[in-house]
């Protein structure tokens, strides 16, 4: 097994292991009880499974094709950039638009800071 | 309610830019890899789509001053024109030309008319979409 | 050069001529311009009348759409002429009339210039020899009776008259065209002339009874026959003079004359023989058997006319059994038949005209023509009344006057035809009875007519005028039009011979060579039993005039709402509420009716050839194998599309869409179309961006109320929709009958320099596709801006609203 | 393969359908966007080499590229479908706003007009 | 050089786009448009002379080679189409001059009308299926906005159903192309008529004209044109004229060519069934022209009578059939222009669309008045105005084919033609006049010179047939033909 | 082998978006449902990735990098349409 084949294999393997966290995340999106928990699956152990499968691809072209595209670097800077950013964005919306946090919740801090908030604002008219 | 919107802003300046630029790359690579003048186009104009989204029609209307009315008519006469343009060389309607030239700096460069055929397809692109979207958002 | 041609055009333009006159530069009367017209061509045609008589005929061409075998020929011979003269003839008289009889507060441009525009398309008719051509004039001369009848249009009986005679006449016009085409399919030519020259062969064909009985169709309809017979009485809505001309000299004979015209052509047909006399004959009963009980005297006269028509009609009906077995010497017996309807045909232009013009007369000077209002008139308006008396007269068959001889000639005629071995002798028997009878009718209506307007009791208060004698210029024209009752009656050999004769020859060309056609008219034939006939009619007639009030009840037998014309009405009036019910009924402004019309004929169409063609046939072995997650995409993608039909919110079905279009790039993925993948990816998305903009402004989906339909039509629908296109689809990926074109693209680095093929052939070798979709995509964005910058203005949306 | 890709354009089609003939307006347009992607992937689908081509880009490689033809006109196709899509929207919210209604039924105007 | 054959399409499409930078010159807009119009009329006319001596001539984009690049054809058929849609729309656009308003002059009404006469050009010229398409999409997309703009509650809640309509029929016809380029691999019409012509004509391939005829069906108003009447009077008159006169025409053109050029091997299953539609046609059309009270209804029925009539004409298929369908093609889109004109006038001084809300008009206003006269005369085909040929032909053509049923829905449905606008004639324009001179909106004449002018040319049109037969001729033998169009498209130089 | 595990791994994302359109269809809030949407869209560049190993082509790579990006803004604009009802505004309140 040479050097190629070795970065080859390794390139594989990088992919096999984001195709199963992608499973895994998956499940956590129909496991999680709420959209807030569910969140977290989808848009934090997801970027992880796409950037391995993404830098596992781009290592394979290298090593194999010796293809080196900067763009594609680029790309897989900005979806792992974006991806936790819709995430924030969305969850922020679930949270205004008042979507139920599961039952066995223990805090919503962020009600506390809205809360808060909100009176001193009152106050101050 | 008030909204903190830094992230999404941050994060939206750095994208725009560079969906700005892989969209001239697709539109100018377009002729010998995947790209050209629609994708290009649409991608632009995504990228438009997203400032708008982001921040608001007036902001965007400071920062880029164009009438996209306009912008797609421009490019639709360009496109048009260059059909037009193939009969003041006794050629077929919207014959295309290419040819090889010897630049400096470039070395051995492609250059066709379907390039000035496809800035004016991106542009009626971007400007049709903008307008499109901007024309139901701004209905009251 | 003056030719037909020419003769033709000349009222036509003189009709176009007549709106350039200035009332005020002129003193003088337009009618007398007008009346320049038909004198000279009266005068005209008289000249031809020598050599018509001695067996010369005209015929001038004028190319018009020679590419259809259309051309403008004129054909002038016996017949044509003698219609030709009865139409500049009285034409000439009726505007001198007019002159008189109508105000100069009337629109009287319009009127000669409808009057001229009638003139040339009926001497149009009678001298076209194309048949097409013929047609044309034909239906002109319905247009001009239109606008004539609804020449007082703010009237709603004269707008309904017209409408009534347009829609008749047009329709039977449509037949004679339909006819016509069919003559010209069999014998190739659109000429009469050559079309009775190659009768012998084209008989056989199986269009030939279908085209004679289109023709007589519009025969019929021209002529007023029984059951078309309806609008001519509602025509009477018309200006006098019109009646007088159209509706009763010329107009109406044109089917008389198309019937004498195609005489030779389908005169050898049995069917021929018998429809036209029967119909002739039950017209001739049925007009005469109602203008009896008839209160306004133009429409007594309407009725007598049908009559009259009927008559005529009956005659070239059985001059045509001449033909039947073989035109030969033989033959002539029955020919004097047609002699006598031709005669008979001009006399009852001169004395028909004549009352019309009577009764116009008293219309004009009393203000009515109701008869239980007059009476008493003979004293006080002695001219008329002898003018009135003398065509009678004449109508009923009295001597001296010119309609006796007529007369006595149809009795002939039906006694003749009794010797005719016919197929049907029975009802061959019964035609004298029914000339008798119809005669008797006719007596007791001009007795009527006679005395109830001129005896009896002067009812002045029931008058709009006091009764006085009219001026003398409007009782020229009726005074010379009964001078020739009287003259015809004593000298009817100078017509029979000069143009009558000829006339019969045009009628029937076949024994015209074989025999004399000439009949000589006498006055006195002895005691025959047509005098019988004649006395008996009189004495008959007699008896059932002073015995009216007894039988009178028979009319009530055949109340008004039986009658035909009841019938026409309540045809328009059903037609206008059945139709709109149908049409309410499938047009239910409703879109998903539509669709489901739509997607029925697809699955009809498509679906049924499919099936009854037997192309279903599919094979999936040639298919590419495909991996666990284009399964698994491909499922995921119809579980997600079935699922949209349950998701209750619209953002659920936006975003199961969205998966969709992703579910579509990874396809454009698999089939390695990058440029499509990303283009598809990114027009996804603005699509969302552009939903979500818009739901904006749109309601949420409410809970869906199902309207009238089942859900489970619509699903049938779908699944059936869905089955074909798929089934297609895959019978035309199984039989595929060519490669592509596709693989001369891919020379594109050559041919177009670049190398990436889709893009050379978006932007190069299909760049006017791009072109043109650029334009599609600019008119979307320009017009999305327009549909939302111009709002409605209040003031535009009264009349939809409503 | 094609037969699946056909199947599922099948699918595409009885619910884009099912969809059109809804009196919803939304749903309409829904039907109208889903009825196209059927109509592109059965374009896709006619044209030659579906899985054993090589991508329509020129390299230095052999082999036979699959149908270039069909892409170009899926290509001019989606657009064309974006912008009636577009249209349709905009004419449906105005005719929402104009009438302040959403539905076909509601739309069937005045019978006896 | 045949480079003047595109001008059809890309002169308005040029104007079309240039307009919009000139949004607030309106004179601008409108010459430029009315000339423009004008010049495809003269170029259509000088492409007809050439067709006669040169035969049939192309134009390949691009200079690709047929069947690989796009390319116009232009045989008798379209250019006459053309030269008709040419003064259509010029006439249409004098009208619009004088009634149209400013506010849809200054939102780039003379842009889209511009785009959808060369949508309607290109449809009638282009030699490629998919451009077909295409062109359809232009003229739609146009006629969608054109039918919207105004933005009334009526004319919103119609046009939408328009729209949805035709998006459907795009997409069957979308469908219709993907599966003939999927058994024939090509999208030339020459060749793929050839290629058809060289297998034969296979059941699957009939079951694909079948979607075709779906699609053509729906376009042109055959037997599916229930989107018809209620969507095509609601626009302003000038955009109703030209979609009466214009647009169900490209699907009737569609129709003939795809029947004629690709679909003519089975003409017992394909031409029969249009037949029967065409019957059906009439029958519903008739039906529909006498049902309704309101004029523009009477009208637009009537646009559906016409579809019914020209089609018998392709169902019957022999010479004169055909020729009879072109003549009464021209004729027609003259004609419905002109009825939908003078309706929409009579409506604009009356206030009112209702039959029995009106009467004696002709005493107020009596020049539209004859005008009317004429057209209804015209319209039910009364020599020797300029239906009278076509109807002539084709009854001809039905009885030599021996489809006497077809003859007698023809000359039926003639007589409710002539009845549905007779009534009109009869209530709106006779009786007692209603309108005091005083009340009397004045007629300007920029309303008025237009429907002269299309009065004047179906006049001409009648007596002047024979001027037109060589063309329309030349235009069904080729129709008859494919063989030469393949010729002139796939084997010249 | 290298392919074997290639498709295996193919195979593996498109569970995980069966498993996420699972979610996209039961919702049961809308969130739920654009998170899923989400996370389809970022398996689909993974998937498209390693498809462009298995047909051997760089092709892909330029443009799925710009797929997933584009994805992000439909995401972006579901949850401000969520936030907000519409997803632009003329001018921004805060």
């Amino acid at each position: 097994m040479n050097v190629s084949e070795m970065i080859e294999w390794i390139s594989v393997f990088l992919i096999l292991i984001g195709a199963i966290l992608a499973v895994i995340s998956a499940t956590g999106i129909i496991r999680f009880p709420d959209v807030y928990t569910r969140s977290h699956a989808a848009t934090k152990s997801s970027t992880l499974a796409v950037l391995l499968t993404l830098s596992g691809v781009f290592i394979y072209f290298w090593a194999v094709e010796s293809y080196f595209s900067v763009r594609f670097i680029l790309g897989i800077l900005f979806v792992f950039l974006t991806s936790p950013v819709s995430g924030h964005l969305i969850t922020r919306a679930a949270y205004r638009s008042k979507v139920k946090m599961t039952e066995s919740t223990v805090e919503d801090q962020l009600s506390d800071a809205i809360h808060e908030k909100e009176q001193i604002e009152g106050k101050g008219e | 309610m008030k909204t903190n919107n830094v992230i999404l802003h941050a994060v939206v300046k750095l994208v725009v830019f560079i969906i700005l630029t892989l969209s001239v790359y697709l539109f100018l690579s377009g002729h010998h890899k995947p790209g050209g003048g629609f994708i290009g186009g649409l991608v632009l104009a995504s990228a438009f789509v997203l400032l708008f989204i982001a921040f608001d029609i007036e902001a965007i209307r400071k920062a880029i001053p164009f009438d996209f009315k306009r912008v797609a008519a421009l490019g639709a006469f360009i496109s048009v024109g260059t059909g037009f343009g193939s009969l003041l060389f006794g050629e077929n309607f919207l014959t295309q030309a290419f040819g090889y030239f010897d630049l400096p700096f470039f070395g051995t460069t492609e250059l066709t008319t379907v390039t000035i055929f496809e800035t004016g397809v991106a542009l009626v692109v971007v400007g049709v979409v903008v307008t499109i979207i901007l024309s139901i958002v701004e209905d009251v | 050069m003056f030719t037909v041609n020419l003769a033709i055009m000349i009222p036509f333009l003189a009709a176009a001529l007549v709106p350039l006159f200035r009332k005020r530069t002129l003193r003088i009367h337009i009618g007398w311009f007008v009346f320049l017209v038909p004198a000279a061509l009266f005068v005209y045609l008289l000249s031809y009348i020598p050599s018509v008589s001695s067996g010369e005929t005209f015929v001038h061409t004028i190319k018009w759409i020679p590419s259809f075998d259309i051309n403008f020929t004129t054909y002038l011979d016996g017949l044509s002429l003698i219609f030709a003269l009865l139409i500049t003839g009285i034409g000439a008289l009726v505007t001198i009339y007019s002159i008189y009889y109508l105000s100069s507060n009337e629109n009287l441009k319009h009127f000669y210039a409808y009057l001229l525009l009638f003139m040339g398309a009926m001497l149009g008719v009678v001298f076209s020899d194309n048949m097409m051509v013929m047609y044309v004039f034909w239906e002109l001369t319905s247009v001009s009776s239109f606008l004539l009848i609804a020449f007082w249009y703010h009237r709603k009986r004269s707008r309904e008259g017209a409408q009534k005679s347009l829609l008749i006449t047009v329709s039977g016009g449509f037949g004679i065209l339909a006819g016509f085409l069919m003559l010209y399919a069999i014998t190739g030519t659109m000429s009469i002339r050559e079309v009775i020259h190659t009768v012998s062969v084209s008989s056989e064909h199986a269009l030939f009874v279908p085209a004679m009985f289109l023709i007589l169709l519009g025969a019929f309809t021209k002529s007023a026959q029984f059951p078309f017979h309806i609008w001519l009485p509602s025509a009477m809505e018309a200006p006098t003079p019109v009646s007088a001309y159209l509706h009763s000299a010329t107009m109406v004979k044109a089917g008389i004359f198309l019937v004498a015209r195609f005489t030779p052509v389908f005169g050898g047909e049995a069917l021929w023989l018998y429809t036209v006399t029967s119909i002739g004959l039950i017209t001739l009963f049925w007009g005469s058997f109602n203008a009896i009980r008839q209160t306004d005297l133009k429409a007594l006269l309407a009725y007598s006319t049908i009559s009259q028509l009927g008559m005529i009609m009956s005659m070239f009906g059985l001059g045509s059994a001449a033909l039947q077995n073989g035109a030969s010497s033989q033959s002539v017996f029955y020919t004097q038949a047609a002699f006598a309807a031709v005669f008979h045909l001009i006399n009852h232009s001169t004395f028909k005209g004549a009352l019309f013009m009577v009764v116009g007369i008293i219309d004009h000077e009393l203000g009515t023509r109701d008869i239980r209002r007059l009476g008493g008139l003979a004293s006080l308006m002695p001219i008329t009344f002898t003018i009135a008396t003398i065509g009678s007269f004449s109508m009923a068959g009295l001597p001296p006057f010119n309609g006796f001889l007529s007369k006595e000639m149809f009795f002939t005629s039906v006694l003749r035809i009794l010797e005719f071995d016919a197929t049907w002798q029975t009802w061959v028997n019964v035609i004298p009875y029914i000339a008798w009878i119809a005669s008797v009718l006719t007596f007791v209506y001009c007795l009527l007519f006679v005395v109830k307007t001129f005896f009896g009791e002067y009812k002045e208060e029931k008058l709009e005028h006091p009764a006085h004698e009219a001026p003398y210029g409007m009782l020229f024209s009726p005074s010379i039009l009964a001078v020739l009752v009287v003259l015809i009656f004593f000298f009817p050999n100078v017509l029979g011979e000069h143009l009558i004769t000829p006339a019969m020859a045009s009628v029937f060309p076949t024994i015209a060579g074989q025999a004399d056609l000439g009949v000589h008219i006498s006055q006195w034939h002895g005691f025959n039993t047509e005098l019988f006939m004649t006395i008996g009619v009189v004495v008959a007639g007699i008896v059932l005039y002073l015995t009216l009030p007894y039988w009178k009840k028979v009319y009530q037998l055949f109340p008004e709402k039986w009658s035909f014309n009841q019938l026409y009405s309540n045809i328009l009036e059903q037609t206008e509420k059945r139709s709109k019910a149908i049409t309410n009924s499938y047009m239910t402004a409703y879109l998903q009716d539509y669709m489901t019309y739509i997607y029925l004929f697809f699955i009809l169409a498509v679906g049924g050839l499919l099936i009854s063609s037997g192309s279903y046939i599919i094979d999936i072995k040639q298919n590419n194998p495909i991996s666990a997650f284009e399964w698994i995409i491909a499922i995921s993608m119809m579980i997600a599309a079935i699922s949209i039909l349950f998701s209750k919110s619209r953002l659920t079905a936006i975003l199961v869409n969205s998966f969709l279009g992703y579910g579509v790039a990874i396809f454009f993925v698999i089939f390695r179309a990058p440029d499509l993948a990303l283009t598809q990816t990114v027009v996804e998305t603005v699509t969302t961006v552009l939903f979500l903009a818009a739901y904006y402004f749109l309601p949420d989906w409410k809970k869906e109320k199902e309207h009238r339909r089942s859900k489970g039509l619509q699903m049938a629908i779908s699944i059936a929709v869905g089955t074909i296109f798929t089934i297609t689809a895959l019978a035309v990926q199984n039989g595929k009958l060519f490669d592509s074109i596709s693989s001369y693209y891919e020379n594109s680095y050559e041919l177009a320099g670049g190398k990436n093929i889709v893009n050379a052939i978006l932007g190069d070798f299909r760049a006017f596709d791009t072109m043109l979709e650029v334009v599609v995509l600019l008119i979307a964005g320009i017009g999305i801006y327009a549909i939302i910058n111009l709002k409605d203005r209040k003031g535009d949306a009264h009349i939809e609203d409503k | 393969m094609e037969t699946l890709i056909t199947i599922l354009t099948g699918v595409l089609v009885t619910v884009a359908t099912y969809f059109i003939l809804s009196s919803n307006v939304q749903k309409v347009i829904l039907g109208s966007a889903i009825l196209s992607h059927a109509a592109h992937l059965l374009i896709m689908t006619m044209g030659s080499g579906l899985k054993n081509g090589r991508i329509p880009v020129l390299t230095d490689e052999t082999g036979s590229f699959v149908d270039a033809l069909p892409q170009a006109l899926i290509l001019t196709s989606i657009v064309i479908s974006f912008a009636v899509t577009a249209i349709l929207l905009v004419v449906a919210y105005r005719t929402y706003r104009a009438t302040g209604l959403d539905n076909f039924y509601d739309w069937r105007g005045y019978k006896d007009e | 050089m045949n480079n003047l054959l595109v001008m059809p399409m890309a002169l308005p499409v040029l104007a079309g786009i240039l307009l919009i930078f000139f949004r607030n010159h309106i004179q601008v807009q409108r010459w430029t448009s009315f000339i423009i119009m004008l010049v495809n009329a003269g170029i259509g006319l000088y492409l007809l002379q050439v067709i006669q001596t040169e035969g049939i001539l192309r134009l390949d984009f691009g200079g690709w080679e047929p069947p690989f690049g796009i390319l116009f054809v232009a045989d008798s058929f379209s250019i006459l189409l053309v030269i008709t849609t040419s003064i259509v729309a010029a006439v249409c656009l004098l009208y619009a001059f004088s009634s149209i308003g400013e506010s849809y002059e200054k939102m780039f009404f003379y842009s889209f009308v511009n785009f959808l006469v060369a949508g309607v050009n290109g449809s009638f010229l282009t030699g490629d299926l998919f451009n077909l398409y295409v062109c359809f999409e232009i003229m739609l997309l146009a006629s969608y906005i054109l039918i919207v703009l105004g933005g009334k509650k009526v004319q919103l809640r119609e046009s939408i159903k328009y729209i949805v309509i035709n998006v459907l029929s795009s997409w069957f016809f979308l469908v219709a192309i993907a599966y003939l380029y999927g058994s024939i691999g090509t999208l030339n019409m020459a060749h793929i008529s050839e290629r058809i012509a060289e297998t034969g004509q296979t059941p699957l391939l009939t079951v694909i004209s079948m979607v075709f005829l779906t699609v053509f069906a729906l376009k042109s108003g055959l037997l599916l044109y229930f989107w018809l009447p209620r969507s095509y009077i609601v626009p302003p008159v000038a955009v109703a004229a030209l979609f009466g006169g214009l647009l169900t025409k490209v699907g009737i053109y569609a129709m003939i060519r795809v029947f004629t050029l690709f679909f003519y091997h089975e003409p017992s299953i394909t031409h029969t069934i249009i037949g029967v539609m065409a019957a059906v046609t009439l029958i519903t059309g008739s039906i529909g022209a006498v049902a309704y009270k309101d004029i523009r209804l009477i009208a637009t029925y009537n646009v559906v009578i016409a579809v019914g009539f020209i089609l018998v004409g392709l169902a019957v298929g022999t010479p004169e059939a055909i020729e009879g369908s072109i003549y009464y093609l021209i004729h027609d889109m003259i004609v419905k222009t002109l009825l939908f004109l003078l309706v929409g006038t009579v409506i604009a001084l009356t206030s009112t669309s209702k039959l029995d809300e009106m009467s004696g008009l002709i005493q107020n206003y009596p020049v539209l008045g004859w005008l009317f006269f004429i057209v209804v005369f015209s319209l039910a085909g009364v020599p020797p105005l300029s239906g009278f040929i076509g109807k002539l032909l084709v009854s001809l053509g039905a009885i030599e084919a021996g489809s006497y049923v077809l003859l007698a829905l023809a000359l039926i449905s003639s007589i409710f033609v002539l009845y549905s606008v007779l009534r009109i004639l009869l209530h709106c324009f006779w009786g007692e006049t209603m309108i005091s001179s005083e009340d009397e909106v004045p007629l300007n004449k920029g309303r008025l010179i237009p429907c002269l002018i299309l009065t004047g040319l179906t006049i001409g049109l009648g007596l002047g047939a024979e001027y037109l037969s060589p063309y329309v001729e030349n235009a069904a033998y080729t129709l008859l033909n494919p063989e030469v169009y393949i010729d002139a498209v796939m084997y010249k130089d | 082998m290298i392919q074997t595990i290639l498709y295996f791994a193919l195979t593996l994302f498109g569970i995980a978006i069966a498993i996420a359109l699972f979610r996209i269809v039961f919702g049961p809030s809308l969130p739920d449902r654009v998170i899923a949407l989400d996370m389809i869209g970022v398996n689909l560049i993974s998937s498209m990735a390693i498809i462009s190993i298995i047909i051997g082509t760089t092709f892909f790579l330029d443009v799925i990098l710009i797929i997933g990006i584009i994805a992000f803004i439909s995401t972006i604009a579901f949850s401000k349409y969520i936030e907000r009802g519409g997803i632009i505004e003329r001018k921004r309140d805060d």
